[in-house]
C-alpha cells in the first residue's frame, strides 16, 4: 500500500489525482469519467489511471473513505466497517419504511420504465397512486414525459439515486428477469416426484 | 358438511403459514391480499397431502377444486380489476394465453421486487451523502434563451381531452364476499333456516363460489350451523343460536 | 506520509480515525467533536486524537482532500490547488431547456397567474412539488403570497427572469390561447374539466 502512494507523489498523475479526490469530496452526485475529465481539463486516460490509484488507496477495510464506482460515475462512501457510527449519527430518509407496494411499483418502473401510473396499475392489479407518490418523494422515481397521445398519462423513471442506494453500476446491473424465477421447472418437478411415488 | 382434510391442509407460503381455512378466514376479512398467495404452492400442498394419503379421496379433491378455483378467480380480478370483460371479449384459448402472459409478467416483477429488498439488505450498510458537501461551492445552473411557445404547447396539451376507454362491457363484475356476507345475515334474521342450493342455484358459477366462501366464513364465526344430508346434497345453512337451542332443548329434555 | 500510517495501522486510534473520515464523507454539515465521539461511541480526547491524525493525512498541498475546522465542527473540503477543477464542476453548462414536469408547472403558473401548488397538482394530475421547488431553486417563479381562506397554500408568481429566458417584455406578450377559453377563468375551468377527466 504504500509503495504506490510513494510513487504517485513523484509523478503527474499524483496531481491529477489529488484534484479528482477533491472533487469527489465536494460533488453531490457520482461523477462520470467524462465529468471528472471536464473538469480536471485533463486526458480521460489518464483520469483512468489517477482513478485506479485512488481506487487502491480509497478501498475497503484500508480507509473508512471508500470510492465506488456508481450510477454510472464515481463517488465516495463510507466504508462498511463505519456502518454503525454512521446509523447513530445519520437517517436514511430515502429508503426507510419503503413498502412492498413501493418496491413492486419502484420494479416495474426500473424493468419496464419509462412508464405511467395506469401501466403500473395494470401489471400490480391495484392502483399505484399512492407508492408512486412516495417513490417521487424519496427522489427514487421522476417524471420523464408522458405517454405519447395527447392528454397522455405522466411517465416515470428511476434516478440515479435509485441506483446509488441499491448500489448498481447502472440500469444494466439489475438481474435479467429470466434469471429470477425458476420456480414453474421447481413446480414441475416435485409434481414429477409425486406422480413417480405414486406409480411405483 | 364432515371435515375433510382440505381445510386443515397444513400451508407454508411466503405469505402466509397455517391450515388453509384459516388463509380463506384472511382472505375474506380483506386482512391479506388474494395477489400475494402463491396458489401453486397450495396445489402442491394437497396433491402431496393426498399422495401421502395413498387413497382417493373424492370429496376433498371435490371441495378442494371449488375453493383452489374460487381463489384462483379471487385473484386473477384482484390483478386485473378492469381487464376481465376485455379478456372476455377473446378466443378462450387467446384469453388464456393473455391472463398466461400478464401472470406471468406480475410474478416476475415480484420477483424484481424482492430481489431489490434483499439488495436493500445488503448495501444497508452502504452510507453515502445526500445532497451537497458543507464546504462546497454553490451550483449555479443557468438557462438558455426559451421559446413562448412551448408554454402555450404544453398548456393546450393539458387542455386536450383524454382519450376515452368504453365501459360498455363491465356488466362482468365480481361480487364482493361481503355481499354475501350480508345477503345471508339479513335472511337468517328472517328465516331461521334456508336451502343454500335454492338461494344460489340462478346465480353464475364464479357467484356461487364466492357465496360459498361467504358461508364458510359465517360458519367459521360461529353465526351458522351447516348440514348436509349426503356428499353432493343440497346445503342447508341455520342461524347457530336455533342449533344451540335445538341441542340445549334436547340435552335438557 | 508514509511514516503516520504505518504506525496508525498497528495503533487503535487508526481505527478510529476510519471511522471518523468515513462519518465526515457522509456528512452534510460540520460535525462537532460531541457528535463525532457519540457516533464512535469513543472518548473525546481519543477523537480529538484521531482528528488530529486526519489533519495530517489531509492536510493542504498534501491531499485533494482537505480536514477543515469551521464554527460548527470539522467538515472536508477541497484543497485550494483543485480549486480551477472544482469552479468548472459547478459552473454548469448552459442547460438547453426545462424538463416536462417544469414546462407545464411553469405554463399553469404564467397564464393562471398566481396558483399554489395544490392547484398545479389538480391541473397536472401529479404532485407538483419537486417541479415547483426545482422552478423557484432557478428563480423562474417566486412565492406571492398565500390563498384567500386561512391558513391557504402558498402561491407562485413568474419572476423578471422568467420573463426574460422567454424573451418577454410583459406576460401580456405570452402567446394567445383564445382557442382554449375568452379569459383566464375559462382556461382554467377547462383545465380542471379535463384533469377530471383524466382521473377517474
Amino acid at each position: 500500500m504504500d509503495s504506490p502512494l510513494r510513487l504517485i507523489a513523484s509523478n503527474p498523475v499524483d496531481r491529477l489525482a489529488r484534484t479528482v479526490e477533491a472533487l469527489l469530496v465536494v460533488a453531490s452526485a457520482p461523477l462520470s469519467l467524462g465529468e471528472l475529465a471536464d473538469a480536471t481539463e485533463d486526458d480521460p486516460e489518464r483520469v483512468e489511471t489517477a482513478l485506479s490509484l485512488l481506487q487502491q488507496r480509497y478501498g475497503e477495510a484500508r480507509s473508512g473513505i471508500v470510492l465506488e464506482q456508481v450510477a454510472g460515475g464515481f463517488a465516495f462512501r463510507a466504508s462498511r466497517e463505519a456502518a454503525a457510527a454512521c446509523a447513530r449519527l445519520f437517517e436514511r430518509p430515502v429508503e426507510r419504511g419503503l413498502s412492498q407496494a413501493a418496491l413492486e411499483t419502484l420494479a416495474i418502473v426500473a424493468y419496464l420504465g419509462p412508464c405511467s401510473r395506469p401501466e403500473v396499475a395494470r401489471i400490480r392489479g391495484v392502483a399505484a397512486d399512492s407508492a408512486v407518490a412516495s417513490l417521487v418523494e424519496r427522489g427514487l422515481i421522476t417524471e420523464s414525459g408522458r405517454e405519447l397521445q395527447a392528454g397522455g398519462a405522466v411517465r416515470y423513471r428511476t434516478t440515479p439515486l435509485f441506483e446509488r442506494v441499491f448500489g448498481l453500476e447502472s440500469l444494466a446491473a439489475l438481474p435479467r428477469l429470466d434469471d429470477l424465477g425458476e420456480d414453474v421447472g421447481e413446480i414441475r418437478e416435485r409434481l414429477l416426484e409425486v406422480a413417480q411415488a405414486r406409480a411405483s | 358438511m364432515p371435515a375433510t382434510p382440505v381445510r386443515e391442509l397444513e400451508l407454508d407460503l411466503d405469505a402466509f403459514e397455517g391450515p388453509f381455512d384459516l388463509l380463506l378466514t384472511l382472505l375474506l376479512k380483506e386482512e391479506l391480499e388474494p395477489r400475494e398467495v402463491d396458489v401453486s404452492a397450495i396445489v402442491l400442498a394437497f396433491v402431496e397431502l393426498m399422495a401421502e394419503r395413498n387413497e382417493l379421496d373424492l370429496e376433498a379433491c371435490g371441495e378442494f377444486l371449488v375453493l383452489i378455483s374460487a381463489l384462483l378467480e379471487l385473484k386473477a380480478r384482484a390483478l386485473f380489476p378492469d381487464e376481465a370483460a376485455e379478456l372476455g371479449e377473446l378466443e378462450p384459448e387467446e384469453a388464456a394465453r393473455e391472463l398466461a402472459r400478464r401472470l406471468a409478467e406480475y410474478r416476475r416483477m415480484k420477483e424484481a421486487a424482492a430481489w431489490l429488498r434483499e439488495r436493500l439488505a445488503s448495501e444497508g450498510d452502504r452510507w453515502f451523502r445526500l445532497g451537497p458537501a458543507s464546504l462546497a461551492p454553490r451550483e449555479e445552473r443557468r438557462l438558455a434563451p426559451q421559446d413562448p411557445e412551448a408554454l402555450a404547447h404544453v398548456l393546450r396539451a393539458l387542455a386536450h381531452p383524454p382519450p376515452t376507454v368504453s365501459l360498455g362491457h363491465m356488466a362482468l363484475r365480481f361480487p364482493p364476499v361481503s355481499l354475501f356476507l350480508e345477503r345471508f345475515r339479513a335472511l337468517l334474521s328472517r328465516r331461521r333456516r334456508f336451502d343454500f342450493d335454492a338461494e344460489v342455484g340462478d346465480l353464475s358459477r364464479v357467484e356461487q363460489a364466492v357465496a360459498l366462501l361467504a358461508l364458510l366464513e359465517l360458519r367459521k364465526t360461529g353465526e351458522i350451523a351447516l348440514d348436509q344430508a349426503a356428499a353432493f346434497a343440497s346445503i342447508r345453512v341455520s342461524r347457530a343460536d336455533e342449533e344451540r337451542i335445538l341441542e340445549w332443548t334436547a340435552r335438557s329434555a
